[in-house]
């Protein structure tokens, strides 16, 4: 990789509402897309030739396509509130693909379980595709607000739950899972969680109890994306770094998925 | 208002720029802390385009940083409290100063520490292990972020003054010290150090600065305050270089939002004779060799030859002068 | 980081407001400077929505101001130049205060002056023409643009501390001291105004920088260097607020910055009383009406039934205050 | 006028593009529409939403049609770089009208000049229409760098000139002007004088040595556009204010056009 193609100006190709403020844009950057592996993320201005805002925000990689990469966004704040306004034939600046991916090989698991709330399916078509493309069955507990936010493309095997009940379980993705976890009817299971931070902290005491692996995909503050800020840490208890006894990692550097044991969270 | 209208020189603008007697191949440099220890950027950046690299802050030991949340974007800006932290001194000498070594531009040590002791300890054993292109060190005393990163130093003109004679006797190559913007005036310490036989002093260091979360009613920095920087801070960076250099004669190097040549530019007419990015780096790791190269256009554009016929160029009319501004 | 989850209150929240025994209709005001003497932006704002509005600053002679240019846009902010352009005290006292007295809010008459005795003569002689909805006084000790504009005063403690007792003698009304950023700390200011019986300190007049015109090698403010002001310095007023309502009880008014109601909000939870709009207002002249909305619509979703219960409500960890931020 | 109509956000009907970084733009407002004079400006936001850049920036108002208003954009800088870029559909936030109205009703004069120097063309549709439909003799001696850079709409009894020679007079408007008032052929002329400082320079010289009236349409930096921030004075000699000797008018309450043997250029 030089240096130049890294950082590139990618023009949307296409841009879809699945439901008000959730978006999907797509755009043409051939080193996105074919090199991109399912949990890896790009690092987005919200708008090109503006200092305000100024520092990008990180996306995972939704899809792959050709020369083509897409991203989902959820406006929750004035980047993102902006970034979904982007429209076709515009330019985005995206820097990547940035990150580790979901760790799929570890070879303790025969059932990949993917937990997904909200936009935290924005890694998860990926991770679908390369689980299903090595055999290994995936189960799907996916929960939303309400029916209307799913984004249901490239995903397989699916238990949806919803808080408002409009579809599937009325419930948390969590209780849906611990149930099934209950019966034991998925076979040697590993979690890869991916949702707002309640949900998160949930499936990690989820996975102590049943003793499964588990591997949560983080969310942190972040200014570059490429390890030169120190902005992103998350705090984890598994080594003496210092005398603090905690030890800070570089979710952008060392995540953004990490196994749930050594994170607190 | 009118562009110059200087013949549009085709020969190559010289953009060689020099502190002390180091010559430094452009006068853009990447700020500390914002450019890791060069090994990180390297794939989004051509190292060797810039003017040289300032690494992050060292310490003896080892720091873990600051407690999340370390940074809150602001209009135009940021803050950050990270906290210092850093992979310590023997680390920095052992593996990145080595690896450093590799690249043809400048490195600039800074180093940040509780005591003088600390500070020339550090130096020290930096200077045990110099590399070759290793130009020298900027002294970090600016630090808002950790309570005991300097800033004691930083805002004492007699403490600034003796701990750079203190270390101007363990080092020839560059000693610089960096500078705070967070007090009433910098000129004083502009002339502290040039006493005490700094080669440079750096301006400006991140502004004293908060953000609060509304719906929790809590600081959004787990320190509280955290240090501006980025555009926002520009015209108060330029002002500090401006209230240094009509105090004092010690060269200058620049630092505060810059993002653009045209940025730079401001920075080496007030009196920088060089510059560094920071934040900007954020954005495009590759912000200081954008900058060199724009800087280049802008020089071939404006019909100038070399860039330090733009130091301290500054055309400030004789009254005001005398009215004191 | 989740919204309060309080009942939404169906009452209208309250947003009175208090400065020692004067009450505020809402803690909106609008800054000094920035909204002229009323009458400009009358047919742009409903002033009566506004808490209070504070007049431009007044000396005792008139000034024409500063030569231009007297303004530059920069990142998210914009630097100024005015240099105190003012009708005099005389003209304010005939023209202006008479016109004020005719809206259903409160004035705050914003004195500049070079001398203590200046300062004195000007207050008096509003005070002898006071007017029912005059609420006070704010002194301005912080302008950076002119020469003799009382950051001689605004620099220095004792100076500062003096001048307010002197001027305590003269009035009952509302005596608030202006304060500007440009210090090493506000925290002994804050101080010396509460020992000399200021019923209020504002936080922060502007930040002094500068911009270069890069084509001309010219400072782009006839004055050199101007004041900051606008979003790009709210994290940095807000460090203020912070620092002053650390050291002191007096009550503080947060200025700096200040363009939606959440911003207001973050000010009133650091520490102030009230709030200013300044530069918001050349954008919007409606600008302090929007906040005064925004804070009414904030506070019922937030099922907040009194807009003091924010004021000073920041809840900062003990081990950060233990070890002093 | 009430506080919350001379303030709005307008939705962009047309864009035209007359030549590369020259553009009109029209926009539904009725209150500028309908009230604006020729010579009064808008002050325009350049980007609604955005922090930076922040301040507004003065437009001349460049036509009016129906509930429809309409401004000429010359890119330059930042602001008028983004404003070029608006999009038919897009909202404006218009501040106006503002300013005074070019003085037609002087009396001092029978034929109105019109001296227009490039994108200083933007209040001259205006004035032609006011003068025409009072039945004043018009003559408008207009020049710019190109032919490509004419914006010729509602003006009358053009006498062009271009910098490159690429129509008409090959040299200045104020050298073609001068020589038809050295041949005495414009009965009793008053100058409306639009354009960049150093023409505008010329214009006044011209009128004194031929002695006749003179209105310049002066820019300055703005904050406001209303007269609350006081950063937008030109010098005049008129009247000694205190020991200075000098005094300054803003140009956004007492100009925009001011009599030229008052100004200091
Ligand atoms: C590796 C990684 C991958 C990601 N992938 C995706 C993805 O694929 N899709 C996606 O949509 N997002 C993703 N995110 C999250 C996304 O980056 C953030 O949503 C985005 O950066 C937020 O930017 P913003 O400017 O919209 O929010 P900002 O405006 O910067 O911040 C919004 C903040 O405002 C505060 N806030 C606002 N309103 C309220 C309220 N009512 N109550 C409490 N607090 C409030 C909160 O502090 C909140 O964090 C990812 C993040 C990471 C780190
Ligand atoms: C009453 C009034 C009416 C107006 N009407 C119109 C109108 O109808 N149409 C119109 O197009 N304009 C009009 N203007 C001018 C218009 O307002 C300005 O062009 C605009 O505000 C500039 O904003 P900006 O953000 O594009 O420029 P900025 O970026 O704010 O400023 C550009 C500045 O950059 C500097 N600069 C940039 N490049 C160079 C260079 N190569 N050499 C030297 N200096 C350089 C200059 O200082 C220049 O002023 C009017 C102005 C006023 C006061
Ligand atoms: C995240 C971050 C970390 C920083 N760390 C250091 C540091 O370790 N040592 C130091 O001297 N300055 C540090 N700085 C200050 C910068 O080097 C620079 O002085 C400042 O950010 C102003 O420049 P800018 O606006 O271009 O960023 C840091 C700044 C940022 C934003
Ligand atoms: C153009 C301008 C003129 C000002 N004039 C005065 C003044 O006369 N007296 C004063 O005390 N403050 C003056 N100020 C400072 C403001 O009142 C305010 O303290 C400062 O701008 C910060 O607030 P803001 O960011 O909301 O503008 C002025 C500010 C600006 C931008
Ligand atoms: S985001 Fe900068 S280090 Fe991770
Ligand atoms: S532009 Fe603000 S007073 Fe004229």
């Amino acid at each position: 990789m030089t240096p130049e193609d890294s950082q590139m100006l990618s023009r949307v190709t296409r841009r879809r509402e699945i439901a008000p403020g959730l978006v999907t844009l797509r755009f043409l950057n051939p080193k996105v897309a074919h090199t991109t592996v399912a949990g890896q993320f790009v690092n987005v201005l919200p708008k090109v030739g503006f200092l305000d805002p100024m520092l990008r925000r990180p996306f995972s990689v939704y899809n792959i396509d050709g020369d083509e990469a897409e991203i989902i966004i959820q406006a929750h704040g004035r980047g993102t509130n902006i970034l979904t306004e982007t429209r076709e034939g515009d330019m985005l600046d995206v820097l990547g693909p940035l990150g580790n991916p979901w760790n799929t090989a570890s070879g303790d698991f025969k059932t990949a379980v993917l937990l997904i709330g909200g936009v935290g399916v924005a890694s998860m078509q990926l991770l679908t595709r390369t689980l299903v493309s090595s055999d290994v069955p995936v189960q799907t507990f996916y929960g939303a607000r309400s029916k209307t936010l799913f984004a249901l493309d490239g995903l397989t095997n699916l238990h949806l739950s919803t808080d408002d009940g409009s579809e599937g379980f009325h419930g948390s993705n969590i209780a849906l899972l611990r149930s099934q976890l209950e019966e034991g009817s998925i076979a040697s299971p590993k979690l890869f969680v991916c949702g707002p931070t309640g949900m998160m902290r949930a499936a990690k005491a989820l996975a102590a109890e049943f003793k499964i692996p588990c591997e949560l995909s983080l969310e942190t503050e972040m200014a570059c994306g490429i390890g030169i800020c120190q902005g992103c840490p998350v705090v984890t208890d598994d080594e003496t770094f210092n005398t603090t006894g905690k030890r800070f990692r570089l979710v952008c550097m060392e995540g953004p998925s990490f196994a749930a044991e050594r994170i607190v969270i | 208002m009118s562009q110059s209208s200087k013949n549009i020189s085709t020969v190559a603008p010289d953009l060689r720029s020099r502190i002390g007697n180091v010559e430094f191949k452009n006068p853009v440099l990447v700020a500390s802390g914002t450019f890791g220890y060069g090994a990180e950027a390297k794939d989004y950046c051509d190292i060797e385009q810039l003017g040289g690299i300032v690494t992050k802050s060292v310490s003896w030991k080892p720091r873990v940083g600051n407690h999340p949340h370390r940074i809150v974007e602001t209009p135009s800006g940021m803050l950050n409290s990270i906290g210092l932290a850093n992979v310590g001194v023997h680390t920095f000498v052992k593996e990145k100063l080595p690896y450093l070594a590799k690249f043809d531009t400048k490195i600039i040590a800074n180093i940040a520490a509780s005591s003088m002791e600390e500070y020339r300890d550090v130096l020290e054993l930096i200077e045990q292990n110099a590399v070759e292109n290793l130009a020298g060190y900027e002294i970090n005393v600016s630090c808002p972020n950790v309570k005991d990163g300097g800033l004691s130093f930083g805002t004492s003109v007699e403490r600034t003054e003796e701990l750079t004679a203190l270390l101007r006797q363990s080092t020839d190559r560059l000693l610089i010290i960096k500078l705070t913007p967070n007090v009433t005036s910098v000129a004083p310490f502009a002339q502290a150090c040039e006493r005490a036989g700094a080669d440079a002093i750096s301006l400006i260091n991140t502004v004293v600065g908060m953000a609060v979360d509304i719906y929790n009613r809590e600081p959004r920095l787990s320190t509280v305050t955290g240090g501006v920087s980025g555009p926002a801070v520009k015209p108060i960076a330029l002002a500090k270089v401006y209230d240094a250099r009509k105090a004092s004669a010690i060269p200058i190097i620049g630092i505060g939002g810059i993002i653009t040549a045209e940025d730079a530019v401001e920075f080496l007419i007030v009196g920088s004779s060089v510059i560094q990015v920071g934040t900007a780096n954020f954005v495009h790791p590759d912000a200081g060799v954008r900058v060199a190269k724009g800087l280049e256009e802008f020089l071939r554009a404006q019909g100038i030859a070399h860039v330090t016929e733009l130091v301290n160029s500054l055309k400030v009319r004789a009254e005001l002068k005398a009215a004191g501004w």
